[in-house]
């Protein structure tokens, strides 16, 4: 037992990081993701590690992957943590990608894949629906056959940027008198320039507008877009939701956020001495820093088990959980920490980047917004209340 | 011990109810805050021909004789309707400085145009580098013949963007974080060099950034004794900070009853959500949390009258608990909403945005609960 | 609203709190209830009690009763915290006396009353079965008639003291085939010296023995002892939980434990200062300080409902919940506070009182003891599990 | 990086099991702690004989060759069966001072003697006043003539009544709380002027208050370099901390699996207990934070090598986190049996005592939040 890196892998994570030095689009370093962002910047990094063969790296190697060990792909998802790297959108790449290559045909993997693994496409995701929330199989989106094509009638919603996507990816029920409701389902592709679809934005607490809702009305597909068979697109789904939520633990974006904390804890003042040396406050970053330690060594002993053979079970819920908890946890010290300046709504200030007086330091610009944003993590990709359900049946036995 | 309302007491709760379920609904709301200007000034003006502006003060100062737990009473409805109009910075805040330390000629001409609504007052006291500490004032004013000339930043001055008048605290000697040397000061908004900066606020207000350069002001401008306002100050803003108690349970009970009501509607697998035993123990604990907090308003009211101590060891008592339960109550609603929490559509977002807030205003949970261990250790 | 006493109750503050210095036995000043004191000891305050006319203040005046107001009753148990005094056992006090003025008949009125009010008779509670938990209903223990009395069978468990007890009050199934499983019970009156009666104790995790088993084999009570109707039993069972619960906040016993918490804290060190003065502890004395607040104006609210008539609903849960989990929390406190000497078990160190160096200070010596009692606590009285049911059903409407 | 234990640390987990399974059975357990001596020296002897007390040794001091994990792997197994034999005292605390500072004559006279059984060994070092801080240190050692003097009082020794031998900590220059100026010392429990008072612990082991009153030790008996104890005590504290957080990590894994089943035992209105939704998450959580605390106990035990900086922040993280695991587990556990988990009869509160206790033992969670976060801010 030992926590070392082999000499091959910390060979590994210099040539990454080098990699990552180099090429990374300089404008967007530090930044991380935001809604409101040109979507061009979102796919740069894509683009880049499409070109290098870095895009899919968890992909069997005949379809694009780079063969890394799981240890490699945690180093690489460190590295570019650490430049808070706008990865590939996960819609393609570690979504609809692996059901493709998993499940779809031939034709299928040909016009789709090489799409994905460059970024030149960009795909959503139609799964939930108004009304459906965890339980994912109530769906009511209708695909019925006529002739060559299947005739798409319903309301997705959540579809996370697709106000910017190519292609989506469908659950539609084909078999309305199915037994039970996880029967006759299907799992459909659809160009979004399809005529009869309508992307309306939601706007979130936050202000922002990174999911809307899709309407599909009279949506005419052919069917070959069908992947697999008719019907059994639950079996799918359930593939690609275990896909899913493997990296969610992300322990090495929320160990940058406790460094961009300590830093904010530093400037800021509490008792004319920094926050950061204010013994309440240290506690909960502590805290914090501490269970981030026990949710990493959690994540590489479940990767150890990867490496062993034993695929990510149920202890992925765990992850899940503590994972979206640390997260959120960050966002709200982060908020306490800028004190009366995460009150203003930045979003909406009159003449922001004029030569007025600037509001508040910058770093407390964003710290509302993704107090409140964050708060969907424990939300989507399966509720946390659902991974507790999942870690009583599937671990305790309950 | 009494906890009744009076039956006055209880006339202004209803007749606020009523303009509060009339002019307040999510819609209604929801473009008024996005309007322009961000408020109704006729909404503020129905509730001073109301005589709700006038609650809190004594009849010879031109009010209608209440006093704190008449705010409180306010203060819970404007919490349940999530009411943005500057009852606390104008009545409660500026009033308050008027009404504990004005002179005759200053109450006259304030109280009198407080209570009729015919100026919003608002109360610039924090500053950029002071965090919570009341103390920590680098504002100046300077003497400057029979008057004095103010200069300093002033940071996220709630209703600000809304007031014709500013109450500011300023500096007239001694060193940036010295309890004494602490002056208060009313200040037309409209004065030369006071240079604002307006901004909505993500809990629906406005608020400003203000600047004052050079900013001349008379003699009796001065509200209370130079250099002596910190007590005065610390009163105000406990009787402040009670208000906002009152509000967020205001404002908590609504997200409970929301919540309640949600789970009742929402299915999930075939059933109400509200019969998951988990979602139903989680709910009773915010209600629980719930009533503790409004224990915690009443007593923190109630004390406002008492000695120094006891006065602002209730508050933080309040502050604490109230705080804590805001986030968990905010938290705890949204994650039970589901996805449709996170939308700006669903009121309950915006009740989660003004609890949050809340915590920030006047000192959070950490920073009243050092003054409570330092009031117990003394 | 305020939160004054009037004169009449502050002089009645007065004139109790002289009674109790006056009478309150010296020996036992200060010291509490536990369950290896002799039995004496247990009901001295009661019988000075029920001479003075003072033991059962809640009662109807016709039977004894104070006639004081809910708020008199506050400050009687205010005042009565004070010194920590041993009160009445609510066995007779609070649990079957009032279903014996509410149900029974005129001769077990007249029975039973006044050895409840004396403090001479000595009663305990036989409800609980084991593996009937918070389901009380499902008891097994069986009454059957056989011409005037009833033969019972069966076995109660957590008959609190019943090692002392002069008379226990019974649950018994006496219809086997009723519908439901609170129909079919009986409320009956049992003298523990009748044959076929055992009381075993049971040693619990602090190594006290304050609870018992007891065991009925072929137990003959005359039919006398039926209160009420027969198979009515679990409308007075309802009727005695009611009344069990008012109190059960502990409000004032609280507060003094508080006070000893920082009278500990004040003589503990910690970098060689009063561990009172260490922030982190200070935090916790204080936020239990508030919760206790809290819980003070709330119960105080239940009060004046009361006495505008409004009887404690289902409120009375909250008070519970937040009353026990401060109690907890203020033995967790302690521990905490005592360090090292929490760790010695005292009830078995060898030659306790003799000359030998002492181990530890006193009041480290029932710190480890209370805190593992105390867990009781959230499961007595109705589970603070079965109490959230209640908050939802009654209150929330789930 | 691996997170495999070695075949032979396998092999050493299953005779363990073994062992404890034959011998750890509830009522053995309770006989055995409740005889006079409270212990049962056979079973060390037999433990001995396995190689167990060797493990952590180098061959060339007389053990097996194997380290810190391997005393995690032996106390992972104690902690399931609740052993309260002293390896952690012995084996860990007085075998490290010798390992880590011994002179070759002190590793060959103790090591040999604590690797096959033949003696017991204590570590004395908390003192009434104290607390958790390891350079508070009263207990005097006075040089005379060749050896020293000592005088002082330790508190709660555990082990001591079935020790031969103590391992003291004690000061021979500088004031109390000086950290430099602190020694350590080997003295034979039989020497004139040790005076123990023994008792049982709430957890059921065995400990003694030890007072040396002019205690004359030989030169040979201190360990180490004089004055300079304390990064030596340091060093060993923390690898007792590891090997207590792995017990812990024991403990709470069966704690947990006895919750588990009586939930599915149990039944209430006809149903088992572990249908109830809100017992299933409280469950849940449990797993959570014994998952999160088996991570901890990991990486403490992983970091005992790596810099002083490393290791004690590693340490001090595994002991607030498991603490605070370790409390709520045992909480829950007892709360979810219901009145029969406060029955001496069921093992689950033998558990709960024995997880309340590991907070208080080498410093409890605020004592390693605050070194935890020393070392952050250094």
């Amino acid at each position: 037992m030992n926590l070392d890196f082999s000499p091959e892998e910390t060979a590994f994570r210099e040539e990454v990081r080098a990699f990552i030095a180099e090429n990374y689009p300089k404008h967007l370093t530090g930044s991380g993701l935001r809604d409101d962002m040109p979507p061009e910047d979102l796919v740069a990094w894509h683009k880049i590690l499409g070109e290098k063969g870095w895009s899919v790296p968890a992909w069997p190697t005949e379809y694009g992957g780079t063969g890394w060990t799981p240890t490699q792909r945690y180093i690489w998802s460190e590295e570019n943590a650490a430049v808070n790297a706008i990865m590939p959108l996960p819609f393609g790449t570690s979504m609809v990608g692996p059901v493709i290559y998993s499940f779809g045909n031939d034709a299928q993997k040909e016009q789709h894949l090489p799409g994905i693994r460059s970024g030149n496409v960009w795909w959503c995701q139609g799964y939930s629906e108004p009304g459906a929330g965890s339980d994912l199989a109530s769906l009511q989106t209708t695909a019925v056959r006529d002739g060559d094509h299947y005739v798409i009638n319903g309301q997705k919603t959540w579809t996370t940027l697709a106000q910017h996507a190519d292609w989506g990816f469908f659950l539609c029920r084909t078999d309305p008198d199915a037994a039970k409701p996880q029967q006759g389902i299907s799992f459909i592709l659809i160009d979004m320039k399809t005529p009869g679809i309508e992307v309306r934005p939601i706007k979130l607490i936050d202000g922002g507008y990174e999911v809307n809702e899709t309407w599909l009305t009279d949506v005419r597909v052919p069917v070959e877009n069908l992947i697999g068979e008719e019907n059994m697109g639950w079996t799918y789904a359930k593939f690609l939701l275990a896909h899913e939520r493997s990296g969610i633990a992300g322990v090495a974006r929320s160990k940058r956020a406790v460094e961009q904390l300590r830093d904010i804890a530093r400037k800021e003042l509490l008792d004319d001495k920094p926050l950061m040396e204010d013994f309440d406050f240290a506690r909960k970053v502590s805290q914090l820093d501490i269970d981030l330690s026990a949710l990493e060594i959690t994540e590489l002993r479940t990767l150890a088990g990867e490496e062993a053979g034993r695929g990510p079970g149920p202890e992925s819920s765990v992850l899940k959980i503590k994972g979206t908890e640390i997260q959120q946890r960050l966002t709200e010290l982060t908020l306490e920490a800028v004190g009366h300046y995460g009150t203003p709504y930045y979003r909406d200030v009159p003449d922001a980047g004029s030569n007025e007086y600037p509001i508040g330091p910058e770093y407390a610009q964003h710290s509302a917004a993704s107090y409140f944003n964050m708060r969907k993590t424990s939300i989507y990709g399966g509720s946390n209340e659902i991974q507790r359900n999942i870690i009583s049946k599937m671990i305790l036995g309950l | 011990m009494d906890f009744n309302f009076t039956d006055e007491q209880n006339m202004v709760r209803d007749s606020l109810t009523r303009l509060v379920r009339e002019n307040y609904d999510t819609e209604t709301r929801r473009e008024a805050i996005s309007s322009e200007s961000g408020w109704r000034p006729e909404l503020w003006a129905q509730i001073a021909e109301l005589g709700l502006l006038g609650m809190p003060f004594s009849e010879e100062d031109g009010g209608f004789g209440g006093g704190a737990i008449d705010s409180l009473v306010v203060m819970e409805e404007f919490g349940r309707g999530l009411v943005v109009e500057p009852y606390v910075p104008s009545v409660v805040c500026a009033g308050g400085f008027f009404k504990h330390g004005g002179t005759d000629a200053q109450k006259e001409e304030h109280i009198g145009a407080i209570v009729d609504g015919s100026r919003v007052y608002a109360f610039a006291y924090a500053e950029p580098r002071g965090r919570y500490d009341l103390a920590d004032v680098d504002t100046s004013a300077k003497k400057d013949g029979d008057g004095y000339v103010l200069n300093g930043h002033k940071a996220v001055v709630i209703g600000a963007p809304w007031a014709s008048h500013l109450v500011v605290t300023a500096r007239t000697s001694g060193d940036r974080r010295d309890k004494a040397g602490i002056s208060v000061f009313v200040v037309d908004k409209s004065a030369d060099g006071v240079v604002t900066r307006d901004y909505p606020t993500v809990d629906g207000r406005r608020a400003s950034d203000i600047y004052f350069e050079n900013v001349s002001v008379s003699a009796d401008s001065l509200i209370g004794e130079e250099g002596k306002g910190l007590p005065l100050i610390e009163l105000v803003t406990d009787e402040a900070i009670a208000a906002q108690c009152a509000e967020a349970c205001g404002a908590m009970k609504v997200a409970i009853d929301m919540t309640v009501e949600y789970s009742r509607q929402r299915k999930q697998f075939g059933v109400p959500i509200g019969k998951f035993q988990v979602l139903q123990h989680r709910m009773v604990d915010m209600y629980t949390e719930y009533e503790q907090s409004k224990s915690m308003s009443y007593l923190a009211t109630l004390k406002l009258g008492e000695s120094e101590k006891e006065r602002k060891s209730a508050v933080s008592a309040a502050k604490v608990r109230i705080g804590q339960a805001a986030h968990r109550i905010g938290q705890e609603a949204i994650q039970i909403h589901g996805g449709m929490g996170m939308t700006d559509e669903l009121a309950i977002g915006h009740y989660f945005k003004r609890l949050t807030i809340f915590d920030s205003e006047f000192g959070n949970v950490d920073h009243h609960m050092k003054r409570h261990i330092a009031l117990a250790a003394s």
